[in-house]
């Protein structure tokens, strides 16, 4: 127990209740709720100040420029980023993956480079390297599990060498929970040169990450993951390598100057966001992450270890029950994936939710990882800070009704 | 309405031993159906003789309601008329369109009006987001019933 | 007058003073202000029953895939799409381009062929064909302006052969106000089997547009410059053209299956969704076309006509001020661009914004039409439902007290 | 703050009557700066002899703020040493900087210290999103010095 109960008042969500039953949301690996000062945030300022960005010469349109730069300063200072500049904001973590999949592998790749992955990849890590791949005669290559759920790293070793152009790495899977160690995994590949692409999708949201001691080249990851609002995230990269990147997109504010058959890229971070820019979202970013640290990140990593390490004791107690994903809660996050029997997770998911228990089910977005488990799906249960172990007991309770119905055990 | 509604007996018995799940040594028609929303997936295969269906065979892997609607449907086709066939999964869709109000159609005067086991996945149309997973078999017997049309 | 005044009551920004003053927003061609309708349903939806859509087959998963599909075909009837799945769901106005350039163009285009632009894009309609001109091997044209600011049609069927691939257009030019007859263009380039786009982030806010009818083969545009979101635009494609149409980003959702190495498309439209769209701005944006329709396109056209002619008149009597764009209001939306003597547009929005007139200054993200124009910058007012006569007023007023100052008549 | 504070007479008379906005014949350093977001132009061109600045151009195009900085600047520019033009660079970039509450240094024993003319653009800084105006003729400035120093 870690004490942060009183904060579920804050999200009107859990206030809910499906058939009768409170609910149980079970399901912030996919997308947070938010608490209501995030949505207070993003409200007021439609309704106090809003305008377009860093076109207008007049009060509102300065005020919306203003919230929307300190959001982005916000967002530098959360991941310890030197400079806001290094911060470029995106549609969310695959905008940002395919931004560096084609706008730095799309002119830095050559047939014969090798992009390194692992084999827990969520498709936003994947297939805009097979895109980008396709185009340039680069090839894939990935990095293996152990029986443990967890990368093996002698394999990665091997299998650096020169020809290793890009490292891409998720800083925690969201269908295993496992956390690889980015710090170790960076360094070897610096070690060969190559760039080192981290999707942060899960990680930045449950863990602290500073990208000074990171590590990586690039690091990406989606505000609605983190208790902000749909439509944003955030690209961070280092100076040199943003600057090698070319601009994915072409339109307004991406510009210093346009002629009528060729154009030159504004600064960085701006080359990369072309358009109006999701304004208010990044104030309600900005707002999440107000609300992160007041909590305290490192609270927040032990608040997820504490209900990882208690659900994972009671799931081992359901019979017929499978975790995928690593034993205890060293190096793994709190996303369990799991599976009950021949009960399909779909029907599993279908059950839960009866009991007011809301799961995901299928594949997350990581078919390679699916097939490498030998399962066509998995049922995953993950928490955030306004989870309980209320939350873990509805689950397992409502795992017996569905034990029950299948005749399991 | 209670989960033991939607998850009848029958449903359990078809998704635990579905029926015709073995692929037919020749098939006249074969169509793969996926949704790749929760990654059911439902092959079917029909041969058919004088606009009769004389075997057909369901294959695939999902969850018990995308399953046990396969199985029910290779016991609910086998043997009929095409006509008969195309009225059925009319039929069968209308059961699970929740806009409609339905007749189930369970004249037995009519051809092909009986759903049978079928009718325990009526269940089904109280859990929306499961309806295309009892549909999907049903979706694919279409498609291949086309590829007889076209040839 | 055209009676709209009461609708003012329900954007809070226009409550606001600037310098004692009551705002005078003449800038929604940047982007509009929003509804408190268009608020609540987006604040109502993050604390009812907010989740990640497609994946979850729990009840908030299902009702937010419901409310966000049910946005899509309400955008789709709004611009009278036969089919919800014309429609696809995108950053904005400026992503949608990057999407029809690239993901069209890219596979479409080949050396020779011509892209015929007009003189009067905005650089989101001009610098991805750049791009990928820069790409293919296919050139850059473009149509001129008459003396009176309109399309030079005859030139424009003059440079129409059969080496045109892609007609690209703005439905409604943002500095000018200019409204091509589009249907016209179409047929005019479908002739010589061009691809047809439209840009209407202008055109779709402030008239009643029917894809039907339109001829065109793509037509884009934003949410926020039609009472809705930041975060959000839809794209709206013809069938065959969208399954001509490679996807530009790769990731979650946009899949039907992932294999390590290679991956197939999803249906279209989600197949060029690919990662967490931007569900709520998706709730926003149907809320948006709600309010508009429940006014009525008509009315608002009617509304803005109104208004751009007694702007230009009044304006037509400030001394030394010169207006770009057709003379009175046909074929011309209320987009009014001005310079006053030799007062910097940019001195001009300064002095404008201390009398609450909220005006724009700048290029306008359409650099090219400002060397045609033979001017660094103007400034721009811009109408919506929401002003009145009386902005204007205070416009005439506040150009007054900057003549003054600058010792202009 | 009233308009009249940010117009002043002798900002709109450097705007309509700018000084030193010949190109040079002869130019030690040149550098161009442009601020993408409202358009505005200046480049700047020096002659130095002797660590001296003596002679100095400003042409561009832009908002009488950004213009008439340009042009007081070249005034106050010629004839001054390298090091006090930094100096001076240095004071009108503090005197812009809203959160600095800054000494005018108007102190005549400094070298560099008079800003003169250009303390009319104190009123500026009540104006933040002009700020990048004043500043950017400057900013021209440092670059061009940049490069006397590279080579
Ligand atoms: C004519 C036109 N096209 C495209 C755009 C780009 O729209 P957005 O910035 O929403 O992507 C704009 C708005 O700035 C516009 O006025
Ligand atoms: C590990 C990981 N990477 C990337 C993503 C993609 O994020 P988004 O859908 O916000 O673009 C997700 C979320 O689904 C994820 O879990």
């Amino acid at each position: 127990m870690t004490g942060l109960e009183h904060l579920r008042a804050d999200f009107p969500v859990l206030r809910r209740e499906i058939g009768g039953k409170p609910v149980h949301f079970l399901d912030s690996a996919a997308s947070s709720q938010k608490p209501v000062s995030v949505l207070e945030a993003m409200d007021e300022f439609y309704r106090c100040c809003y305008a377009n960005v860093h076109r207008g010469a007049y009060t509102l349109s300065v005020e919306s420029t203003d919230r929307y730069e300190a959001a982005r300063t916000r967002v530098a200072s959360f991941i310890n980023a030197p400079d806001p500049d290094q911060v470029v904001f995106v549609r969310g973590a695959t905008s940002a993956l395919n931004l560096i999949a084609h706008g730095w592998g799309g002119t830095h790749l050559r047939a014969g480079d090798r992009i390194l992955l692992t084999e827990m990849e969520h498709h936003a890590n994947l297939v805009p390297w097979q895109m980008v791949a396709a185009r340039t005669g680069a090839r894939l290559d990935f990095i293996p599990l152990t029986p443990e759920y967890r990368l093996d790293l002698e394999v990665f070793e091997d299998k650096l060498d020169d020809d290793v152009a890009v490292v891409g790495v998720t800083g925690m899977s969201n269908v295993l929970g496992t956390i690889p160690p980015i710090p170790r995994i960076a360094e070897a590949a610096k070690g060969v040169g190559a760039l080192v692409v981290v999707d942060g999708a899960q990680l930045v949201p449950h863990q602290p990450v500073d990208v000074q001691s990171l590590g990586a080249d690039f690091l990406v990851f989606s505000a609605h993951k983190m208790l902000g609002p749909t439509g944003i995230g955030a690209l961070w990269g280092r100076p040199e390598r943003l600057e090698e990147m070319e601009p994915y997109e072409g339109g307004g504010e991406m510009i210093a100057d346009v002629q009528l058959h060729s154009s030159t890229w504004a600064a960085i971070p701006h080359r990369f966001e072309a358009g109006t820019p999701p304004i208010v979202e990044a104030v309600g970013f900005a707002a999440a992450i107000d609300y992160l640290e007041k909590v305290g990140m490192d609270q927040i990593a032990a608040h997820d270890a504490d209900l990882t390490g208690y659900a994972l004791d009671r799931l081992a107690q359901v019979p017929q029950l499978s975790v995928y994903g690593p034993a205890g809660v060293e190096g793994r996050g709190g996303v369990i994936s799991f599976t009950l029997a021949d009960v399909h997770p779909h029907d599993l998911a279908t059950i839960l939710d009866q009991h007011g228990v809301s799961v995901r089910a299928g594949h997350h977005c990581a078919k390679p990882l699916m097939r490498h488990l030998c399962v066509p799906a998995t049922a995953r249960a993950s928490f955030y800070l306004y989870n309980t172990r209320a939350d873990v007991d509805a689950l397992v309770a409502a795992l017996g009704t569905a034990s029950d119905l299948f005749g399991v055990g | 309405m209670s989960l033991e509604e939607l998850y009848r007996e029958v449903i359990l018995d078809h998704y635990r031993n579905p029926r015709h799940r073995k692929p037919l040594d020749r098939a006249d028609a074969h169509a793969e159906g996926v949704n790749p929303l929760c990654g059911d997936e439902v092959t079917v295969e029909l041969t058919v003789a004088d606009g009769t269906i004389t075997d057909v065979a369901a294959i695939g892997q999902g969850c018990s309601i995308s399953q046990s609607s396969a199985s029910m449907m290779t016991d609910a086709v086998l043997g009929k008329r095409i006509e008969e066939v195309r009225e059925l999964i009319h039929r069968f869709k209308a059961m699970m369109d929740i806009d409609r109000e339905v007749d189930l159609g369970l004249d037995p005067e009519r051809p092909g009006a009986v759903l049978g086991d079928l009718e325990a996945l009526q269940g089904v149309r109280r859990y929306p987001v499961r309806i295309k997973c009892a549909n999907l078999p049903w979706t694919t017997l279409q498609e291949a019933l086309d590829q007889l049309s076209d040839s």
